[in-house]
């Protein structure tokens, strides 16, 4: 599956881009963030995340669909 | 009319609270968050307001739904800045306008305290000592932890 | 910085706000009192402010005092309208800068809700049949009992 | 003893005057506005009121002097 990352704030930072096409055979939001946590090194647990797929806030056990945009939402500081 | 905005330029405060006046509101209640010369007792020169667009303009959009379902208002507004920020800058607008005082006042509240809370939007401070970080919605630094 | 004004002319609410900014302040709520169309089910064209401007200034400073002290604000402002207005002008507007937004909102409510209460100042609506009257602080008529 | 009244609101309708000039020989503002509402048809009972005496609020029973401007303040209704 193929699917395109977008990242904001820390973890934009940590992974040195805004976005990035991923290859994997993983489908699963949760499972996905524990495989890019140990490319990046993202610190952020994903206890402290919200997750949204194709510009929607979603479920971390969704099915992903090849092709999907993911983002995973560090706490928001807005305001 | 209620609608919410994400801004590349300065809020035009004027401009946008012209846009809600009614002549059946007798009240009008905006808040203003305005960037701070310090936080955590560092001195802060410039921040940075990076969004998700799409989704913060949904989410934000969402809010201001809510609100009118929740309290009898006549219209409201939010505009939030992305981008580059100097100090006393807005960052952040919230206007609304009603027929009596309680409910605006209660309803402005309630769409910053939400906004703050929900929109995909991160604030990253630079600070007189060179530095800069990511900051936590309780205005901690997100640091490396 | 905390003044209470009557004032003859229109009032700006851009102005006021502008004096009231602050390096410190990350927050800043003001509130508009407007002139409706309606009251009671009867149409208003347009309204009269009478004040006892000696004791409505004193009385309006006491408030301003008042709220400094018991809100951890920056500034604040009230401005009060007297003579003739018309629909949509704004009658009274409150201003308030803080460090953080709990102690603005508080602030500002309390502050329109005591000039309400306490500064003489007295409403006459002048009806689209013709007929005023002098209005008791619910806004109820004072008429002849 | 003489004072300086002066009227707002539905008061100085009914007395068809801002100000007057007032002789008497009482000197308590409570039994003054009695005099004042006979001779003026004064409708709001005195219980409605607030009294100020020379620009501050003051008490019914403040015993006045000579060329004290009194003020009997119907129920606000700014903002």
């Amino acid at each position: 599956m193929k699917y395109t990352l977008r990242y904001f704030a820390s973890l934009a930072d940590q992974a040195g881009c805004a976005e990035e096409i991923w290859e994997t055979t993983l489908s699963e939001p949760r499972a996905l963030y524990t495989e890019l946590s140990s490319r990046h090194g993202f610190t952020l647990d994903a206890s402290r995340l919200r997750v949204a797929i194709n510009g929607e806030f979603a479920d971390w056990h969704r099915v992903l669909a090849d092709g999907d945009e993911i983002v995973f939402l560090p706490p928001v500081s807005g305001g | 009319m209620k609608y919410f905005l994400l801004c590349a330029d300065a809020l035009d405060a004027q401009q946008l609270a012209l846009e809600l006046s009614s002549d059946r509101a007798g009240a009008f209640v905006s808040f203003e968050g305005r960037v701070r010369n310090h936080n955590n007792h560092r001195i802060v020169q410039r921040l940075e307001y990076q969004a998700y667009a799409a989704l913060a303009e949904a989410e934000g959009a969402r809010i201001l739904r809510e609100a009118s379902e929740k309290f009898a208002i006549e219209h409201t507004c939010c505009a939030h800045r992305v981008g580059t920020l100097a100090i006393g800058d807005i960052a952040v607008w919230v206007g609304v306008s009603s027929a009596h005082r309680d409910a605006a006042f209660a309803c402005c509240r309630y769409i910053i305290d939400e906004v703050k809370l929900r929109v995909p939007i991160w604030k990253n401070e630079h600070y007189a000592d060179g530095e800069s970080g990511w900051l936590h919605p309780d205005n901690t630094p997100v640091g490396t932890g």
